[in-house]
């Protein structure tokens, strides 16, 4: 219970970054708060209680005592399209402050938001 | 071997994978790969549709049945817009080959290819989460491509579109999350037979997620405030490729999720009640436009405005008109864009008002701009009309007037800027001398759509007798589950 | 003004929630597909590392997609920040001792990245942690050394012919009559080294794709010139 | 409540307050190191979460690469926000 208030809690501050700051850097910094948040409200949920890792490494262990290993799997896609997102976005940054010498979006505003 | 519908993905990926190794040894033979590739599959899809329009043919990856394995779907409606995507993909290319001639060519070919093969994975997919996959593959390739001329409007739009489009991935991500916690599974037609499983209060949620998520990339009110800045400022042939293939994946996935899950009347009127307002909101909002892409955009909103109206409606009619509204669109719009790109081109300026005159300074050109916009009016006998006519004649025997009227609005405000700027192409003008040609592969593109435009318009029945199967299968969920896990 | 809207709307979705997650069941064994894994994953594919299983066969189709997107980040970056790069990098040398413990350092990380994806279907890790712990190898150098440079060209082939590995064992899948990315090697023994049919071929060819994509990125943001 | 429960909650505490501070830190590079610290963080509750495979994607991805990017845009650009 305590991870998914962990989780939800990061997914709302990233948000929240995200909504009001006017700093691209701290943008896109908000969103890899969210990434982080979902990733773990994720992992979560596949727990089982008192199970272990799903590897079979010794041979004592049993498939009934094993925690779900889908949502494992898919945090770990999850993470790493997470890591191109931000690459993109931070190349993106570099690209805006090149043209405009700030990293402001009131002052980088020229399309209609 | 067959021909099989793994290979939309497999070939194209493959060819990305080859793209940097070719670049070494020609830039022609980069440029000549994705044309290749569209062409095999447009053949592959032809091939295959008769078959898929009888039954779905479901392929399983890997080797495991589903839900354990990841399974294509390839019924009817995706055979139907796959077919279509693959062609003006094709179209497409041809219009890059002389149109994209800013470095580094191969990266742009490279993500124009995995914009198209994302689409058709979204598409094809038959599994929740692989739709994720491709819709990251989607996104991350339209971002780049949105800031490929890499001038300051083009960074910013491309900045703005993806920070609406992580919040689409990660609304989409924790639908998949809900979903998977209470059934335990994220294979479509599996999900569809357990969704009883799920709490009222979470299936609300989902159901809120899901419309945000994929709203954001069907484009419905108002979540579509990316897509005017993206349309115009990424290069004209992205413009074509999202207004005509991107969207359309985007309003596939959130219009099957829908009608697989949450097929009550409340979210039927819902969907036509947002139909409405982005029809309606998206043409003002056109009218009031200086620059021809910025209006293409929003007038492609409008369509999509009116294909959730057709779709949310929901009975067979309608759906088909819906479907044949899609086709039509992605044929025009790119059209239009293809001719707006190079008027823009010749006249070096985005402004509308500056295309004054060029109806007799570039007569071939501004005639296909002209075509395009006659026919996404919907006047005979192009294309266009006859899809928007079966849709208003749903639309009528559903009975509902009101919408009706909501609908022809849209369609005069629509036809009243369309007409406006073709006016302006036609007025008289000296303009100064241009020596700059229109090269032929752009001139093919556009001539090869407006000839597709005008055939189906004169012959509609060819694309008419494929709507009801593709229709049946969006609508008919009982039948998708069933092919769905064999 | 345009903080108090997003906090009001952040309070609505905060409430949907926290209405939602209380009422999920935490810490409870589920059926579904997980269950199925768990007890026929050693089985079927060979592999006892569950979770590599998962990713590289039951749901390989993902992992493709998932290396290509990384690819596309790498190919966008490259398209973004085009014509930006200046070769001299304001990076300033690091000290001797800095330099000499990346030296010594650097093969070891590179080898317990290799390590990392060649047992990912025995041990926690694969294809892309390894392949992230090889980029951060490299970046030591980056930081440590103001001449070090990794060569394009072979960045390139490793990371198409990685890729086309993946694609090509995806293939033969296909043509030799069964499906796309199904196994068509042995499945040997559970918990050797050579074994799980084609998991090992693909995680390393994932390995050495996201390795050299990483570095790519990275070297791509560091020789942009300001 | 067992040690284990006291562990959890003083970690979730941490990085709730490390998530804090990156989005109110006005120096960019203490916000990137914020974000680090709670990839740190995330990567011990992955393990606890018996999922070792993303515990150890998150420290190589989460905690080096990421923040590494980060603190090299930031160079590219303004280390203070205004």
């Amino acid at each position: 219970m305590l991870y998914y208030i962990g989780a939800i809690s990061l997914i709302l501050i990233g948000m929240y970054a995200v909504l009001t700051k006017k700093n691209l850097l701290k943008i896109v910094i908000g969103l890899s708060i969210v990434d982080s948040g979902v990733n773990l409200l994720f992992i979560s949920v596949g727990y089982v209680k008192d199970a272990t890792a799903p590897i079979f490494s010794l041979p004592s262990l049993t498939a009934d005592k094993m925690v779900d290993p889908v949502p494992q799997a898919l945090v770990l896609t999850a993470i790493v399209i997470g890591l191109a997102t931000t690459a993109v976005a931070l190349g993106l940054v570099i690209r805006l402050y090149d043209h405009h010498k700030t990293l402001n979006i009131n002052k980088i505003r020229q399309l209609k938001w | 071997m067959e021909f099989s519908p793994v290979l939309y993905i497999a070939i194209p990926l493959f060819a990305a994978f080859l793209i940097p190794l070719l670049g070494k040894v020609s830039k022609t033979l980069v440029k000549l790969t994705p044309g290749i590739v569209f062409l095999y599959l447009s053949y592959g899809s032809i091939l295959l549709f008769p078959k898929a329009m009888e039954k779905p043919i479901v392929q399983v990856v890997a080797g495991f049945k589903p839900p354990f394995g990841i399974s294509l779907y390839y019924g009817a409606t995706a055979a139907f817009l796959i077919t279509m995507v693959t062609i003006v993909g094709f179209v497409i290319w041809l219009y890059s080959y002389k149109f994209i001639i800013r470095e580094p060519i191969e990266k742009y070919y490279m993500l124009f290819m995995m914009l198209i093969t994302g689409s058709t994975g979204i598409l094809l997919t038959g599994d929740m989460f692989n739709m994720f996959v491709f819709l990251e593959i989607t996104s991350i390739a339209a971002y780049s491509l949105t800031a490929f001329l890499r001038d300051k409007d083009g960074a910013e739009a491309a900045f703005k579109y993806l920070l609406i489009g992580s919040f689409s991935s990660t609304f989409y991500l924790l639908s998949v999350m809900i979903i998977y916690s209470y059934t335990g599974t994220l294979n479509f037609a599996d999900i569809a037979g357990k969704i009883d499983l799920i709490p009222p209060m979470a299936k609300g949620f989902v159901l809120v997620l899901v419309l945000v998520g994929m709203g954001i990339e069907a484009e419905m009110f108002p979540l579509n405030g990316w897509a005017p800045d993206a349309y115009s400022q990424a290069p004209s042939p992205v413009g074509a490729v999202f207004g005509g293939i991107v969207v359309k994946a985007g309003l596939y996935a959130m219009i099957r999720i829908v009608f697989l899950f949450f097929k009550t009347p409340e979210v039927m009127q819902f969907l036509i009640f947002m139909g409405i307002l982005t029809l309606l909101i998206a043409e003002m909002a056109a009218m009031r436009q200086h620059q021809i892409k910025r209006m293409l955009a929003f007038s492609s909103i409008g369509q999509m405005g009116l294909v959730i109206i057709a779709l949310g409606i929901g009975t067979m009619g309608s759906t088909s008109a819906a479907l044949f509204q899609m086709f039509n669109h992605a044929l025009i719009k790119s059209l239009l864009f293809f001719a707006a790109g190079y008027l823009v081109f010749h006249s070096g300026s985005k402004q509308i008002e500056d295309l004054e005159g060029l109806g007799y300074d570039k007569p071939v050109t501004s005639f296909f701009f002209a075509v395009g916009a006659l026919a996404i009016i919907g006047l005979p006998p192009f294309s266009g009309f006859w899809s928007k006519l079966l849709i208003l004649v749903s639309v009528a025997k559903a009975g509902d007037i009101a919408i009706l009227l909501l609908i022809l609005t849209g369609s005069v405000i629509e036809a009243i800027y369309y007409l406006r700027a073709v006016v302006k192409l036609y007025t008289r003008k000296e303009v100064p001398d241009n020596v700059r040609r229109t090269p032929i592969s752009g001139l093919v593109a556009m001539g090869v759509l407006a000839a597709i435009i005008l055939y189906v318009g004169l012959y509609p029945g060819v694309i008419e007798k494929w709507l009801a199967p593709a229709a049946n299968n969006l609508l008919n969920a009982a039948d998708y589950i069933k092919a769905g896990l064999f | 003004m345009r903080k108090a809207i997003a906090i009001l709307l952040l309070a609505i979705v905060g409430y949907y929630f926290i209405n939602v997650f209380i009422h999920m069941p935490f810490g409870e064994k589920r059926e579904g597909v997980g269950k199925y894994y768990l007890e026929n994953t050693v089985k079927e594919t060979g592999a006892a590392n569950v979770v590599t299983a998962i990713v590289v066969s039951y749901r390989g189709f993902d992992t493709l997609g998932e290396v290509t997107v990384l690819f596309l980040a790498a190919t966008g970056l490259g398209a973004i920040l085009f014509g930006k790069r200046g070769e001299k990098r304001r990076l300033q040398g690091a000290s001797v001792i800095v330099k000499t413990t990346s030296m010594m350092l650097y093969p070891m990380v590179v080898l317990l990245g290799a390590y990392v994806f060649v047992h990912g279907h025995l041990t926690p890790g694969g294809g892309f942690q390894g392949g992230a712990i090889i980029a951060t190898g490299v970046l030591l150098m980056f930081m440590s050394y103001r001449h070090f440079n990794v060569s394009h060209n072979a960045l390139t082939w490793i990371e198409s012919l990685a890729g086309l590995t993946f694609a090509t064992v995806g293939l033969i899948g296909l043509a030799l009559g069964t499906t796309f990315l199904q196994n068509f090697l042995p499945l040997g023994t559970p918990n050797d080294l050579v074994s799980a049919g084609i998991i090992p071929i693909i995680y390393i060819a994932v390995g050495f794709k996201v390795g050299a994509e990483l570095t790519g990125v990275l070297d791509n943001m560091l020789k942009t010139i300001r | 409540m067992s040690w284990l429960a006291v562990l959890v909650l003083v970690l979730v505490v941490v990085q709730i307050i490390a998530a804090l501070f990156s989005v109110w830190q006005k120096d960019l590079l203490l916000a990137a190191l914020g974000t680090s610290a709670i990839s740190v963080v995330l990567s011990v509750l992955f393990y606890l979460l018996q999922a070792p495979d993303v515990a150890l994607t998150e420290a190589a991805i989460g905690v080096a690469l990421s923040t590494i990017i980060f603190v090299i845009a930031i160079k590219k650009t303004d280390r203070y926000e205004e």
